[in-house]
């Protein structure tokens, strides 16, 4: 019990963390404070992994794991938090907010997405997607006087209570059949009901519709436009790294370490959804004006990037993990210099000519939004370079051809934006910008890891060596 | 004996189901789904599991349902009767829920369930509720988390600044 | 020098870093350093000529570096006789379209820092080894050259440079797919391009065909072959003179350096099978080209039309198959570099007394500025291969090559070479012969715009007269690769 | 001395870089460098051909280095010296020379003085070295650099649109002519012969493969000489200085083709049908030509026709094996004709017309012209004892023995017609009552000098190959082989002077007594007259055939360029777009579509697993 | 006592009926009513289940009660929700949520 608690101690010191902040927050504690504490929570909490013991295999009686896969994504979860917040503090708020209590939510989204991905049992597995659904539906509406954040909120909401519920019908299924829902004990009970096929396949779509409407893979990305739209610029970007982040661990370790999905159609099923994500996404993109969509959409796409990576077995793992992470801090980058440059506006006019007036920005988004598209040698094109190893080694010379083609799509509308930022005239309106250390920290961090993977891609790749050992 | 019990209740649950969505009234609907959760209830009862069956009743028929009744009465006018209370889209919709329920009986009872007939003879309340505290007591402090969080949110966005 | 080759592709980026630290007011030291640097380059590049060992044919100068072990991909450059003309050629032509940018005053800065991010990326694509290096570089010519015409161009510049970008995007894309394809038909797995030089050639039939047609297909666009050139006319038109000069000095030749690098060598079975349709597609480009610039009316829009056309020999020469085809090939681009750099260069001369390209506005330039048509002639007639300049022997190896392989396309492709002729004898004719059209007196070229004409004519009347000069360095490199193909 | 010969083009070669790097600055200056350069090369030519003609040595080659290796061999620039190279050296430096020496003066007021020279420096440096080279592919390379100074001298006065567009005509045809000698040469290249001049002999190969080789390096002669078809771009080149005419476009630069075909003589030889078709192609172009002369009004285009008709005689002597026959006319026809064009232009120097109908009694206003003029145009009518007169006794004696009664006819025709149309010439615009009233002044000295050196040439060198004179000095010189006396043919020498004779009366019967025919005859007469007056509709015929098509099919490539494949881009562009647009629509903003979307997404899973696995199952 | 197959059946039914009610229901409260439905059916899925498995270690009545719990939060979420739309826009009508499309 006691190895048990020092596993969690960063979950702990993050709801430590997030109850301090309410209580602050509630007694009207200052913005900056509660700033401070909130980088401080998960800075600490971040150290404190380093304190996790590594000798033990399962905590909580099965219900986490302690591998290197749920460490290296719990480092991970605790990085996108620290970048949200960090991206939140920069953020000029438009209207009065709960700074307490947003943070609180976030630390506790974060505690959710760290059980999610060392989860070794699908109780925790439907509980922490459960706590990061309705910690989101708040976190979309967190501007409850604008119509549109709230309306975000309740599509969220009503969207992704169904693929929960569902879910929940697919695992209680597994329990009927296995009699288990331990994630170790399922596998051994698998071999022994391969007549039962169908019903399994049954329970792992169900399954796998509550993980994609996390990763946002079509046909369950419908909710990521709108609710990215609608909501607050960070709320935007931390969704679509973290969720997303997790839903892709919880395919990858559902469906790969667990093999729920018997492999002789996986590979079928999934190519034609990242096919149709990714052609979703980009053509979707394609006439897009307002950028937050732009990107939404983009994130769809590159939802099915990875999802084509994976698609290809074990030989995509890899690839699908070093896109994850390039990903995340290419989007995340982008959103976050979007949001600092068009001063919270979404159309795309509100970038025009941004590169006379604020050079370096619009270079830095130049760079993530290039490195989105994939363009070397920035680390989006190894992350998709690795994509497409995997899936021509796979000899799926169709899907490579489909996966290049959109990625031309996409540098239309990624070009698009910078061509807007370079070539057109700037408005006339003057537009002053609060530029926060914190803000810089975000994008020079995000901008350094586009750059230096880009460059290096190898320290990466060694890094994730390690994990796949 | 127990077969008709079952099937009153499956008929109790079914029916009221059907008309929790099909009445024109989103009272009545709540109302009807209060019969359904009942039945579920009982249903519970009749399997062994009467903790269950209690919280059953304590939770959804004392809490949840209390909320959609206040829900209902807050968002006033909706219970109005005139007022068309399904979508478009209700033949696509009633088709495609028909074919799911075939195609997911079809696969369904394809399963091994007939293997499944141990019977074993109800767990017994402290059974649970040790699994409850020891093995489980990740989960089972995380929903106290969740219940948290769904509190504090529902005070955020439900407060009202003047 | 351990490592020249490195120092020469990343010495422009340098540059372009240092001239993004230097303030954007102080323009006059933005171009000095860029020209600075670029001067520096062509100096290295000298060095390298210098010392570099012409009666071998092995790739000199070898750096090979590990950079992602995990699937082989290695930081390789290196240097033999089919790239070290290029390289010179685009140390030249860059530091010359560096010098000719008077016209450009708008955003100095960027747009050195840019041109400074083209020289690495054009120097690479001509040094890497490696395949994905390769590929990496040949992209990295792209957003560079997208926005040197997208903010700098003309009118329509806009659209030109979304032409340019998707078509090449298209065609770089299934370079890469074919790169990966050959990474992993390939055994061992390597992406380094000369052990796959002896790897590919075993490969079996239908896959030789398939992955030729695609690096063939990326080539083609930029090149640019028929029916993939036209994006071509308008990034030529639209981009401002220095761009256009880079354009169509060195841009097109990456994609004719592709096939002697790549297609050539690895695909021995496929390029004898697809020998003969790449003959005609030359013939045709030569042909098509020729006939599309003569009803041009915009001057750049014939001088472009005409480097399609141009291209119809590199190609001819590569379909050949033997060492006279290859080295005429290769010399052509060379010379194609040399000449139609001066002739863009000869355009924006005029376009920036005349502010127009339409050929009506010219004429009898002959009698109002002497220089120019001077020089003007010197690069026509250079252009049409007339003998003794250096375009001449470029297109006679070429025909001679694709004679001796395919007699027929030679015949065909010999009515290009009236066609050429008549496209720029009529140039001359419109612009420097005949009355002055303009009320307005234009001064005669100045000294500075002459300085960047004369070595380009001093390269032309001195390949031309003794074509060994360019030759000695390339014959080794091609007869290894006849002995290979 | 001969080891000096790699210098004779390399003087007016320096001479054309000064004049056209200094041109300003040298200003009148530049003139006499180009002389002097051509008379240095002069000087060094009959050095070198009185050097060789003592020393009794007929053959020099040296090379020069190595140029370009193709196909396994070294092609290097190599010189060939032997008696035709002597000839054309010093009928090109001499008439170079003096040409420049009229230059001084028929060009005096032209404001780009110095370009001429340096463009004539040029010329003269190609042609020279033209003759030197000893294999085809350096003769290639100059006959491209006489080709392109043709073009820019004709083209000299290029305000003039006529002149810009003669020039370009000129080189277009030519070119024509010459891609086919590239081809030609690429033949024998690809067979693996050498292109020595002196290895052709020994050439090797397919029959048909090498007669098609022969053929085509005759193409590059027809062009360069004018011959028909390609004969267009000569009248058309008269609109260039009278001056050039004379140097490029009667003496040096078109006889470059006979000259060519000279030089390989050795392999057309062993090529009959090539032969025969060059004599064809060469009794076409003569009589072609000369009947187009009669019509002609222009007088520089009398002389331009006169020349094609000549250079087809040549081409007829020497496709009949009348090698020594042919290269005798190309030098004796060299300076006549030279000398005529030097007329013309004294002529339209004093009258400012070239009409032959608005001159008229100018013997009597210029006397040395209009003597001079007279001399040349009996030399050319065949005259005798003038050189045209012998040379063209050569001809007709060798078409006698090669026994072709047809060619021999084509060959009288043509010597008739040049006959009639040069004395129509001298009738009409020498004597006879002056139409023109204003004062009409004799050209400078500088001017008529060089007319009186051509006229001691026209009357004279026609000596060097009468058989009784010095016993057929060139005939022996040209052809070295030949040991056999020759001997006066007297039935040739009464025939044309009997045919040149009657030529004349019959023209002074039509132009000074104003003879006519009968008017029944002259309506078969008048149609025929405007055949020949229309050149035959040659140039309509060009025009319909290859300009006009050629247009066309650039227009269409461009169209084809802008509808078609831009289309087709475009349309990729505007699917995708479409597509994106459509799709977008997908996202309705309804959260039942999404619901929708969603559970249709699972049961269509579910279709795929209950299909797929049940099926297994 | 009865097969399992019927009890099967009727969460089946169950949750296809709360499919249904999530199509077809413009009333974001029936909405939420067709989701507790479908929550249940796997309820009733799991408590049929732990009877009929031959493990008595309660697990199945251990999720159904942590499911009720969840229920319960996202029940307060969503009315929650529902409410704070419906202040803005006086509506519970999902087809009246269609500001963000496209």
């Amino acid at each position: 019990m006691n190895s048990s608690i020092s596993f969690i101690v960063p979950e702990i010191i993050l709801c430590t963390g997030a109850t301090a902040l309410l209580i602050a927050g509630a007694i009207g504690s200052r913005r900056r404070l509660l700033n401070i504490i909130a980088v401080m929570t998960v800075a600490i909490s971040f150290f404190s992994m380093f304190a996790v013991p590594g000798n033990i295999h399962s905590v909580f009686s099965g219900m986490l794991i302690n591998d290197a896969f749920s460490y290296v994504l719990r480092v991970f979860v605790l990085v996108v938090a620290m970048l949200s917040v960090l991206m939140s503090i920069g953020y000029t708020w438009p209207q009065e907010e709960d700074a307490g209590e947003y943070y609180f939510f976030i630390l506790l989204a974060t505690v959710s997405m760290m059980f999610a991905v060392s989860a070794g049992n699908m109780i925790m597995i439907y509980l922490s997607i459960e706590a990061l659904s309705i910690i989101s539906y708040i976190l979309a509406c967190y501007f409850k006087k604008d119509v549109l954040s709230t309306e975000a909120g309740v599509k969220y909401f009503l969207f992704g209570t169904l693929s929960t519920g569902l879910m929940l019908y697919g695992i209680s299924l597994v329990y009927g059949l296995t009699g288990t829902l331990d994630l170790e004990k399922i596998l051994i009970q698998l071999k022994v009901l391969e007549g039962y096929a169908p019903v399994l396949g049954l329970a792992a779509i169900l399954i796998f519709a509550g993980f994609a409407f996390k990763a946002s893979i079509v046909p369950f990305h419908v909710w990521v436009a709108d609710v990215y739209n609608g909501a607050p610029w960070p709320v935007a970007a931390f969704f679509s790294i973290g969720p997303k982040a997790v839903g892709f661990a919880l395919l990858i370790k559902v469906f790969f370490g667990y093999s729920l999905f018997l492999s002789s159609i996986w590979t079928g099923i999934a190519v034609i959804l990242a096919v149709a994500t990714m052609f979703v996404g980009n053509l979707s993109a394609f006439h897009q004006d307002n950028v937050k969509r732009l990107l939404a959409f983009s994130s769809v796409a590159q939802a099915g990037y990875i999802f084509a990576g994976l698609a290809m077995g074990l030989s995509g793992l890899k690839a699908a993990f070093f896109y994850i992470i390039i990903y995340t801090f290419m989007n995340m980058g982008a959103f976050a210099c979007v949001s600092y440059l068009a001063s919270d506006l979404s159309d795309i006019k509100a970038l025009r000519g941004i590169s006379r007036t604020s050079p370096a920005g619009a270079f830095i988004l130049s760079v993530f939004l290039l490195s989105l598209a994939g363009l070397p040698p920035l680390a989006g094109f190894w992350a998709k370079f690795f994509i497409l190893c995997s899936i021509i080694d796979a000899r799926h010379y169709f899907l490579a051809g489909i996966l290049v083609f959109n990625s031309c799509v996409a540098f239309f509308y990624y070009l698009k934006i910078v061509r807007t930022m370079y070539f057109d005239e700037p408005l006339s309106t003057v537009v002053s910008r609060k530029t926060s250390y914190s803000t810089l920290i975000v994008l020079a961090s995000c901008c350094l890891m586009v750059i230096e993977a880009g460059i290096f891609p190898r320290i990466l790749l060694d890094f994730l060596g390690l994990l796949f050992h | 004996m127990s077969v008709v019990v079952f099937y009153f209740l499956a008929f109790c649950i079914g029916a009221s189901a059907v008309l929790s969505v099909t009445v024109r009234d989103v009272f009545h609907s709540a109302i009807w789904l209060t019969l359904t959760l009942l039945s579920i209830a009982c249903l519970y009862f009749y399997l062994d599991a009467g903790f269950l069956g209690v919280i059953q009743i304590l939770v959804y028929v004392g809490g949840i349902m209390t909320l959609f009744v206040f829900a209902i009465m807050l968002t006033a006018r909706i219970g109005d009767r005139s007022i068309q209370q399904t979508n478009r889209q209700l033949w696509p919709g009633l088709l495609i829920s028909a074919g799911a329920f075939t195609i997911m009986l079809k696969i369904i009872l394809s399963g091994p369930w007939a293997n499944l007939i141990t019977l074993n003879p109800g767990i017994d309340l402290k059974v649970v509720g040790r699994a409850l505290l020891t093995q489980y007591v990740l989960p089972f402090e995380f929903i106290s988390i969740i219940l948290l969080a769904a509190l504090v949110g529902a005070i955020v966005i439900g407060k009202v600044k003047e | 020098m351990p490592n020249l080759l490195t120092i020469i592709i990343f010495f422009p980026l340098l540059g372009g870093l240092l001239i993004s630290l230097i303030p954007r007011r102080n323009e006059s030291i933005i171009r000095l350093t860029a020209v600075l640097f670029n001067v520096m380059t062509l100096g290295v590049v000298g060095v390298l000529c210098t010392l570099f060992d012409r009666t071998s044919s092995a790739v000199q100068f070898l750096e090979s570096v590990p950079w992602i072990p995990d699937i082989g991909i290695n930081y390789i450059v290196g240097v033999d006789g089919i790239s070290l003309g290029l390289v010179f050629l685009t140390a030249l032509l860059g530091l010359l379209a560096a010098l000719a940018t008077t016209s450009i005053t708008k955003s100095v800065k960027e747009y050195f820092i840019l041109y400074q991010i083209l020289m690495t990326g054009m120097l690479g694509t001509f040094l890497a080894l490696d395949l994905v290096l390769f590929y990496i570089f040949w992209e990295t010519v792209l957003i560079p050259m997208f926005f040197l015409i997208g903010i700098w161009g003309g009118q329509r510049r806009e659209y030109a440079a979304w032409k340019f970008f998707f078509y090449t995007l298209a065609g770089s894309f299934v370079m890469l797919l074919a790169i990966i394809a050959i990474y992993f038909l390939v055994t061992p797995h390597t992406f380094n391009m000369l052990e796959i030089t002896s790897l590919a050639p075993h490969l079996n039939n239908n896959f030789q065909c398939v992955l030729f047609l695609m690096f063939f297909l990326s080539f083609a666009v930029k090149i640019p072959v028929f029916p993939f050139h036209t994006w071509l006319p308008d990034a030529h038109v639209e981009a401002p003179t220095p761009v256009s000069v880079i354009l169509a000095g060195v841009l097109l030749k990456m994609g004719a350096y592709g096939l002697l690098r790549i297609c050539v060598p690895y695909f021995p079975y496929a390029l004898d099978y697809f020998a003969f349709s790449l003959g005609v597609l030359g013939a045709v480009n030569l042909i098509y080209g020729a006939c599309a610039a003569f009803v041009q009316t915009d001057f750049k829009k014939m001088i472009a039309y005409s480097s399609v056309s141009h291209m119809g020999f590199v190609l001819l020469g590569v379909a050949a198959m033997n060492s006279t085809g290859l080295n005429g090939s290769l010399l052509e681009m060379f010379n194609h570099g040399i000449i139609t750099g001066g002739m863009f260069l000869l355009v924006g001369v005029l376009y920036d007394r005349a502010h127009t390209r339409e050929m009506t506005a010219f004429g009898g330039l002959s009698s109002t500025m002497p220089r120019y048509a001077f020089f003007l002639t010197i690069m026509a007639l250079a252009s049409f291969g007339l003998p003794g300049l250096s375009g001449f022997v470029g297109e006679f190896l070429s025909i001679a090559g694709i004679y001796f392989t395919f007699p027929w396309l030679a015949a065909l492709s010999s009515i290009g070479l009236i066609m050429v002729v008549a496209l720029f004898l009529t140039i001359i004719r419109k612009v420097l012969w005949g009355r002055p059209q303009s009320a307005v007196h234009w001064p005669d070229m100045g000294f500075d715009e002459m300085i960047l004409l004369c070595p380009l004519v001093l390269i032309t009347l001195g390949v031309g007269f003794y074509p060994e000069i360019i030759l000695q360095f390339q014959r080794q490199a091609i007869n290894l690769l006849v002995r290979m193909s | 001395m001969v080891k000096y010969v790699y210098l004779i083009p390399i003087f007016p070669f320096l001479a054309f870089w000064l004049n056209i790097l200094l041109g300003k600055q040298l200003g009148r200056l530049s003139a006499w460098i180009a002389i002097g350069a051509s008379l240095l090369s002069t000087i060094l030519t009959f050095g070198i051909f009185f050097g060789m003609v003592t020393a009794n040595v007929h053959n020099y080659t040296c090379s020069l280095g190595s140029w370009i290796s193709i196909n396994g061999q070294t092609l290097s620039l190599g010189i060939l010296v032997d008696n035709l190279t002597l000839m054309m050296l010093s009928v090109v430096t001499v008439v170079g020379t003096l040409i420049q020496i009229y230059s001084v003066g028929y060009m005096s007021t032209d404001i780009r003085f110095t370009r001429y020279f340096a463009y004539i420096s040029l010329f003269m440096a190609s042609m020279l070295a033209l003759v030197l080279v000893d294999d085809l592919l350096m003769l290639y390379i100059f006959w491209e650099g006489v080709g392109l100074c043709s073009c820019l001298l004709i083209a000299f006065w290029h305000e003039k649109p006529a002149a810009a567009a003669a020039g370009v005509k000129a080189f277009i045809t030519t070119r024509i002519g010459d891609t086919g000698l590239l081809i030609g040469i690429l033949i024998l290249l690809a067979s693996g012969h050498s292109l020595r001049f002196t290895d052709l002999g020994a050439v090797q190969g397919s029959e048909v493969l090498m007669t098609v080789a022969a053929l085509l390096i005759f193409l590059g002669a027809m062009g360069k000489s004018a011959q028909f078809p390609l004969h267009v771009w000569l009248p058309d080149a008269m609109e260039g200085p009278t001056a050039i005419s004379a140097l490029i476009h009667a003496a040096t630069m078109v006889a470059a083709g006979v000259y060519l075909v000279a030089r390989s003589y050795v392999f057309f030889i062993d090529h009959p049908l090539a032969l025969h078709t060059i004599a064809v192609i060469g009794a076409i172009s003569a009589v072609m030509a000369a009947s187009i002369a009669c019509t002609a009004n222009d007088i520089k285009r009398i002389l331009a026709y006169s020349t094609i008709s000549q250079l087809g005689l040549m081409m007829l002597a020497l496709g009949v094996g009348g090698y020594v026959a042919g290269t005798f006319h190309l030098m004796t026809h060299a300076f006549f004709k030279a000398l005529l064009f030097l007329g013309a232009g004294s002529v339209i120097h004093a009258v400012h017309t070239q009409d032959i109908h608005q001159m008229g009694g100018l013997l009597h206003r210029m006397k040395v012209t209009g003597i001079t003029f007279i001399i040349g145009a009996l030399a050319l009518a065949g005259v005798g004892p003038l050189s045209g007169f012998w040379s063209k006794d050569e001809i007709f004696i060798a078409l006698w023995q090669s026994g072709h009664p047809v060619l021999f006819a084509v060959a009288v025709l043509t010597s008739f017609l040049t006959a009639f149309y040069m004395a129509r010439v001298i009738f009409v615009a020498f004597l006879g009552i002056s139409r023109r009233q204003q004062q009409i002044h004799e050209s400078p000295l500088v001017m008529t000098i060089p007319l009186i050196i051509l006229a001691f040439f026209a009357v004279f060198l026609g000596f060097l190959g009468a058989p009784w004179c010095i016993n057929g000095a060139f005939q022996h010189f040209i052809s070295p082989a030949m040991h056999e006396v020759i001997h006066m043919n007297w039935g040739m020498v009464i025939l044309s002077s009997i045919l040149s004779l009657t030529a004349i009366t019959l023209a002074y019967l039509i132009f000074v007594k104003g003879f006519r025919l009968p008017s029944s005859g002259e309506q078969y007469f008048v149609c025929f007259y405007k055949l020949i007056e229309n050149k035959y509709y040659i140039d309509e015929i060009h025009e319909k055939i290859f300009i006009k098509p050629f247009h066309q099919l650039c227009s269409l490539f461009k169209k084809f360029d802008c509808m078609y494949i831009d289309g087709v881009i475009h349309a990729v562009a505007t699917v995708t777009a479409v597509m994106a647009s459509y799709i977008r629509r997908w996202q309705t903003g309804r959260i039942e579509n999404y619901l929708f979307y969603q559970i249709c997404g699972i049961f269509i899973l579910l279709m795929v697993i209950s299909g797929k696995l049940c099926r297994i199952f | 006592m009865i097969p399992l197959e019927h009890i099967v059946v009727l969460s089946v039914f169950l949750l296809s009926v709360g499919i249904y009610g999530v199509l077809t229901q413009r009333n974001a409260i029936r909405f939420l009513i067709s989701i507790e439905l479908i929550l249940n059916a796997a309820n009733i899925n799991l408590i049929a289940f732990n009877k009929y498995l031959s493990t008595p270690d309660g697990l199945g009545q251990v999720f159904a009660l942590l499911v009720v719990g969840v229920a319960a939060a996202a029940s307060v979420v969503g009315l929650v929700l529902i409410i704070a739309i419906y202040r803005l826009k006086k509506s519970v009508f999902t087809d009246d949520f269609n500001l963000l499309k496209w």
